[in-house]
């Protein structure tokens, strides 16, 4: 549990972060537009900035009251810096070294040295100065630094920003499987919306300096107007549990209540492969899902889920409707449909519609 | 011993590296803190007090050392004050006062390019080493230090060099005794007031060598350190 | 026609000239513009070419020396330095030599003998005790770079005693006064120090540096340099 | 057109481009992971590293022979650098006055100071010192400085990464018009596909130090194993134009070859805006296309196009398959289906087929 | 002038503060670029230039200045080349003789710190200056001398400070000539020998007074323009 109410004045900027509680358990991501405030907030938390004010409690623990704070090297914090700050001079293995020779020997296990530097990809930079590193590659010893303390709450300020797409993957497994194993309370920093629906678990909205809301993630993603999808519009996120590798290459995602519904996805993994991990979560994008009056043929959209329309929201500016459907183990999916299709469909609450969904990302495998 | 004919007393080399080496070595460990707190004070009052530690610069060393030796006189306070702390050697005229007058002018040539490289210091390095747990003496001496190393070089050379060459304050403090304060800068004096240009030459040259050999290895020694590290 | 002449002097006859210089310029209306340093000092500078016409010296050996080479003439003996041991707390006006010899002191200061004149007076006044071999081996003598530096060693009490000149004793404004005692030297103990001043060859200012080196033998002069506690050499 | 061939040695790393000559026109993108020496690259076709060696001529003025350079003052660029480079010390204001200062008074019109400072959202940061703006902000005050030294060529090193999604959408805009108005060949490096779909006139693949290929956009996204994709599969673009905002809130993209299809999409305009602007990019990501036997009835999605199957390429590893599509007006479409639809639809080539599209993101407008 | 009824003679100090203010300008213009060549440099004879720019330092200051006469003597062969390019003033004993003696005796502080400062440029920076069309000079001055800045504000106090208190260079090179090239240092010297204790005294506090006002006023402007330029 975080929990306080933290002030930090920087030349005409100041963070005001208002009265604020939320579980520390899993990934609480900061978002908010550039400049919001949210590396501030990160470092009011963290303890770096001498000119903190106000309380903060980590659990039980007093990190805050006034102007005495508990130093930062007590804290037991990992952090990644926006801008990787590493120790020049240094190379890639030295800058680990002062990581690990500094754990304390009562800390939890960790992952070991080469578990993470293999995972992050810098075994062979280990022998590197730091200072000639591509920016990736920056980031990526940042963060198996930062793993390396065996922290007991771990800070990131946009640790994936400089990577590409396939680190980026590979990484956030990796600090997803860490921070799950080794029960990790983690602060995260990212704009990309990808790196929230993957992560979090709740969200901490920014804006100009004060803590706007502080919302789960179901509530983050299904919210129309939430900030976090001016990209691509709300999200659904699904819960459920896969199923084996079919021989056509597909994956079943279903249910936790069997029947309930199932999704026929894409997999890489080869033909077989028994069911990799129970329980997952689905991404379902409102403007990916289509909907129809009755079952339909001759059509190369698999997955047809019979859903109940709840309630349908307009935007006003922009014409589009949310259709809010629950299935039929409660889970909530939202369609987002143009008013064209809702009145030629003659769409209203409480009917039964089926759900046509032809692309789905699977968040965790 | 003898060089080129002329008989070379071995001492006043002996003795002059070791007080230079002896008062730098104090004035890191004494500049240090000095140049750290003036690097992190924001008062106005810091502007005097950089301006204080460039003092004994400005005032001509002799006159440096008739005022150092009016203070350490043995009837004075400062040795009073000692003898009641427990030390009762004399201050000044033998290596101690050699010590005290060379660390005293030469304090300026440390602190201040130490002060200015801990001014340089890119923080967001010095916190990511608080994140990994590093108490202010483990950063200091495993972050700070090395981000300010070619301050403490330049201090560092400066001084030694300086003190080398440091000829009245040592003159007044030490009181040249044969074989105890009698530094290579005032034997080369004495050979130049006594006309003897030849052994002045020679020990001027000897000390020149010295010097430029002592200052090659600590340059190459930052180098190596540089590279290793890198 | 006025003339100002440069005239470089052994630093520890600076009062003394000053006043001199200024009882010149009433009575010829020539100025004197001065120059002290330490006599090595000064002989390096002249054979380097420095601007000055003459030369007054703390000995008579380098004034020789810049004769032999051709460099000055004229030379002329000008005062003679009185050698004193002073102390500002042991009785050395009675005591002197059972003092010396009792050795129960931390440090005797004297000049440098090898550049300065009392210096060499002092190591030999020691010799004729026969103390100089033990106190130099015990580390007891420490030497000032100058006349002046060794009358500070013994004034401000970091040496207990010292051999200095004379005139820094008797010295109107010396800070001696009152401050301890002395004991002069008899003369029979060392050579005379005799302090000399030569004209520097092919100055454009001869007649007037002349005319200073010669005023040391008028009465003002003369008074002048005995009230700092030197003699008249013969 | 940029022509040579460069080499540059950093430590172990090696660049050797090979040789190499694409068109200046436009925006070219330079892609690879993480470490693949984009920017060592970048910095070679620059001239910032004295270490290059080979040749580079742009158009007809010689860069680079052997050890003798052009020095970069005198290359006319404008460069951002991954981090941002800004004179510590100095306000915005005068980070940006340096550049202007320095523009030669017979270089071509641009932008001006106060459009491009407003378009880049700093105005309100001018008076401020450089050293304490947040991460996006720094990003954008380099991208305002590099567009305001008025460059022959624009050299740009991941500049949007630390920036939110508006943040990210304006500056593109920004730039793509910049560099559309005053003719400003472009070399950019990004990690973000869609950064490359909606910039990109051609794309430079790079690995392990070399240039891998040159292929035009269209070249790239329709691969179906292109390294742009690896996130999201094969993209289509289509190249169109806008007609009027319907009632409904809908604007029509159409061929421009008239009937050839026409996709009904979103948009935030009002209604009755009249055709914004006539030409537009669409992109249609493969596995947003569905394909059907006949036209569907009751069901949300209005857009189904008739388009006639060309080829169909299987992917053996997922068991995906990419159904080539040719549109009436000869344009391609791509439709990536599981094995399981194809067999089950019985699709082949020439078989006229509706492509039924829900989601497709315009990327001018 | 009289001070608390002392005379006090105005024209050492005046010239002291003259002959450290040019001291110090001519070495920024010769140091900086020395302090650059060295920074630049990748080679060998790099270790041995560094210290050979620290050798001023360690012969007395008295035995330089007499190295000095020397081998500025009217008919040496350094004033004959210059009288063949035209200067035809002597070198020594005159205002010229003092700012080249402090000038050869306050290299190394000029020159240490600023290629301390030099070598931590962030290449980056200078590299986007360059992409700003900034030529070598114009970036020199604008980017790279205010990166610098600490190194040129040590190396200007430690020059201006030390060339202020110099002795033994100044009594030699210069011949303390009463209203000529009588410094203070050198007027303090002589007070001190002729027992004028308050004269000293008086003449020390000044010069410290002096020092400390023009040191504050370089660190404040130094602040005022960091904080200008922030
Ligand atoms: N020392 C300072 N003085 C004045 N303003 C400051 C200072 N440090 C930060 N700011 C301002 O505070 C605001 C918040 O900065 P912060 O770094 O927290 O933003 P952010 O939300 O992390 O943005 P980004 O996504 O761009 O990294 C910015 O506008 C920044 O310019
Ligand atoms: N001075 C150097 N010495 C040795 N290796 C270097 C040096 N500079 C860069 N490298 C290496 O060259 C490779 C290419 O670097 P570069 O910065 O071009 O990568 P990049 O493709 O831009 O990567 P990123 O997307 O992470 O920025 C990296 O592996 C980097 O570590
Ligand atoms: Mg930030
Ligand atoms: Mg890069």
């Amino acid at each position: 549990m975080f929990k306080g109410n933290l002030q930090l004045k920087l030349g005409n900027f100041a963070l005001d972060s208002g009265e604020f509680q939320f579980e520390s358990a899993g990934v609480t991501v900061l978002f908010g537009r550039s400049g919001s405030g949210k590396s501030t907030l990160l470092r009011a938390l963290s303890g770096l900035d001498r000119g903190t004010r106000g309380t903060l409690f980590f659990g039980d623990e007093c990190w805050q009251s006034g102007k005495t704070a508990l130093p930062v090297e007590a804290r037991d914090i990992g952090f990644v810096f926006q801008t990787a700050a590493l120790l020049p001079g240094k190379t890639v293995q030295s800058n680990l070294n002062y990581a690990t020779q500094r754990v304390p020997k009562n800390r939890a296990q960790g992952p070991s040295f080469e578990e993470i530097t293999q995972r992050v990809g810098i075994t062979h930079l280990l022998t590197r100065p730091v200072d000639n590193l591509s920016g990736g590659e920056r980031q990526r010893v940042a963060i198996a630094r930062a793993l390396l303390t065996r922290p007991r709450v771990l800070m990131m300020d946009e640790p994936l920003s400089a990577l590409d797409w396939r680190a980026k993957t590979e990484l956030l497994a990796l600090i997803e499987s860490v921070i799950a194993d080794y029960q990790i309370p983690t602060l995260y920093i990212t704009h990309a919306p990808v790196e929230v629906e993957r992560l979090a678990n709740r969200v901490v909205f920014m804006a100009e300096g004060h803590i706007t809301s502080i919302e789960t993630l179901a509530e983050a993603t299904t919210r129309i107007d939430s900030p976090l999808f001016t990209e691509e519009g709300p999200v659904s996120v699904l819960h459920g549990h896969l199923g084996r590798v079919d021989e056509d290459g597909l994956i079943a995602f279903e249910s936790a209540q069997s029947g309930a519904f199932c999704f026929w996805l894409n997999t890489t993994e080869p033909t077989g492969t028994p069911l990799m991990k129970h329980k997952a979560r689905l991404r379902v994008l409102a403007r990916d899902v289509a909907l129809a009056r009755a079952r339909i043929e001759g059509i190369s959209m698999l997955n047809q889920i019979a859903a109940t329309i709840t309630r349908i929201e307009a935007d006003p500016k922009t014409h589009r409707q949310a259709v809010f459907l629950t299935l039929s183990d409660g889970q909530a999916l939202i369609a987002e449909l143009s008013q064209r299709s809702v009145e030629s469909l003659n769409l209203a609450p409480k009917q039964t519609v089926f759900a046509l969904v032809k692309t789905a990302a699977l968040l965790d495998h | 011993m003898q060089i080129f004919g002329y008989p070379l007393d071995l001492d006043p080399i002996l003795l002059t590296l070791e007080v230079a080496a002896i008062t730098t070595v104090v004035l890191l460990i004494i500049g240090t803190p000095i140049a750290w707190a003036l690097s992190q004070m924001r008062s106005r009052a810091r502007i005097f007090l950089e301006a204080l530690v460039a003092l004994p610069l400005v005032l001509p060393p002799t006159v440096l050392g008739f005022y150092l030796i009016i203070a350490l006189n043995p009837n004075g306070e400062i040795a009073q004050l000692l003898k009641y702390v427990g030390y009762d050697g004399q201050l000044t005229f033998n290596k101690m006062g050699l010590i005290i007058g060379s660390v005293i002018y030469s304090l300026p040539f440390t602190v201040q390019p130490i002060m200015a490289s801990f001014e340089a210091l890119p923080t967001q390095i010095v916190d990511a080493a608080r994140t990994m747990r590093a108490s202010f003496l483990d950063r200091f001496f495993t972050v700070i230090v090395p981000l300010a190393r070619q301050g403490f070089l330049v201090g560092s050379v400066l001084t030694f060099a300086h003190t080398v060459g440091e000829f009245g304050v040592v003159l007044m403090v030490g009181g040249n005794i044969e074989g105890q304060t009698r530094t290579v800068s005032i034997a080369i004096f004495d050979h130049v007031e006594s006309f003897e240009y030849a052994e002045a030459h020679m020990l001027s040259l000897i000390m020149v060598i010295f010097s430029i050999l002592v200052l090659m290895f600590v340059y190459a020694l930052n180098r190596k350190l540089q590279i290793k590290q890198a | 026609q006025a003339d100002t002449i440069t005239v470089a002097v052994a630093a520890n006859f600076t009062k003394a000239i000053e006043q001199i210089g200024q009882e010149w310029t009433k009575e010829t209306g020539n100025q004197v513009r001065f120059s002290f340093g330490p006599t090595g000092g000064l002989y390096a500078q002249i054979n380097n070419g420095a601007p000055f016409d003459a030369f007054f010296s703390a000995d008579t050996k380098t004034p020789q020396k810049l004769m032999e080479e051709g460099k000055a003439s004229d030379y002329m003996e000008y005062a003679q330095g009185k050698l004193a041991l002073y102390s500002t707390t042991l009785p050395v006006a009675k005591e002197a030599e059972q003092i010396i010899q009792a050795a129960s002191y931390n440090h005797l200061a004297i000049a440098n003998p090898k550049g300065a004149p009392y210096g060499s007076a002092a190591v030999e006044v020691l010799k004729k005790m026969g103390v100089y071999d033990k106190i130099n081996k015990d580390k007891k003598i420490v030497q000032g770079e100058s006349i002046t530096a060794t009358f500070q060693f013994v004034m401000t009490g970091n040496a207990q005693l010292g051999f200095v000149a004379l005139s820094q004793i008797k010295d109107p404004e010396s800070p001696a006064k009152g401050k301890g005692e002395f004991w002069l030297v008899p003369q029979a103990d060392y050579t005379p120090i005799n302090q000399a001043a030569v004209l520097i060859n092919g100055t454009k200012h001869a007649d007037s540096a002349k005319s200073f080196i010669n005023y040391m033998r008028s009465p003002a002069a003369v008074k002048i340099i005995e009230s700092y506690g030197y003699e008249i050499p013969k």
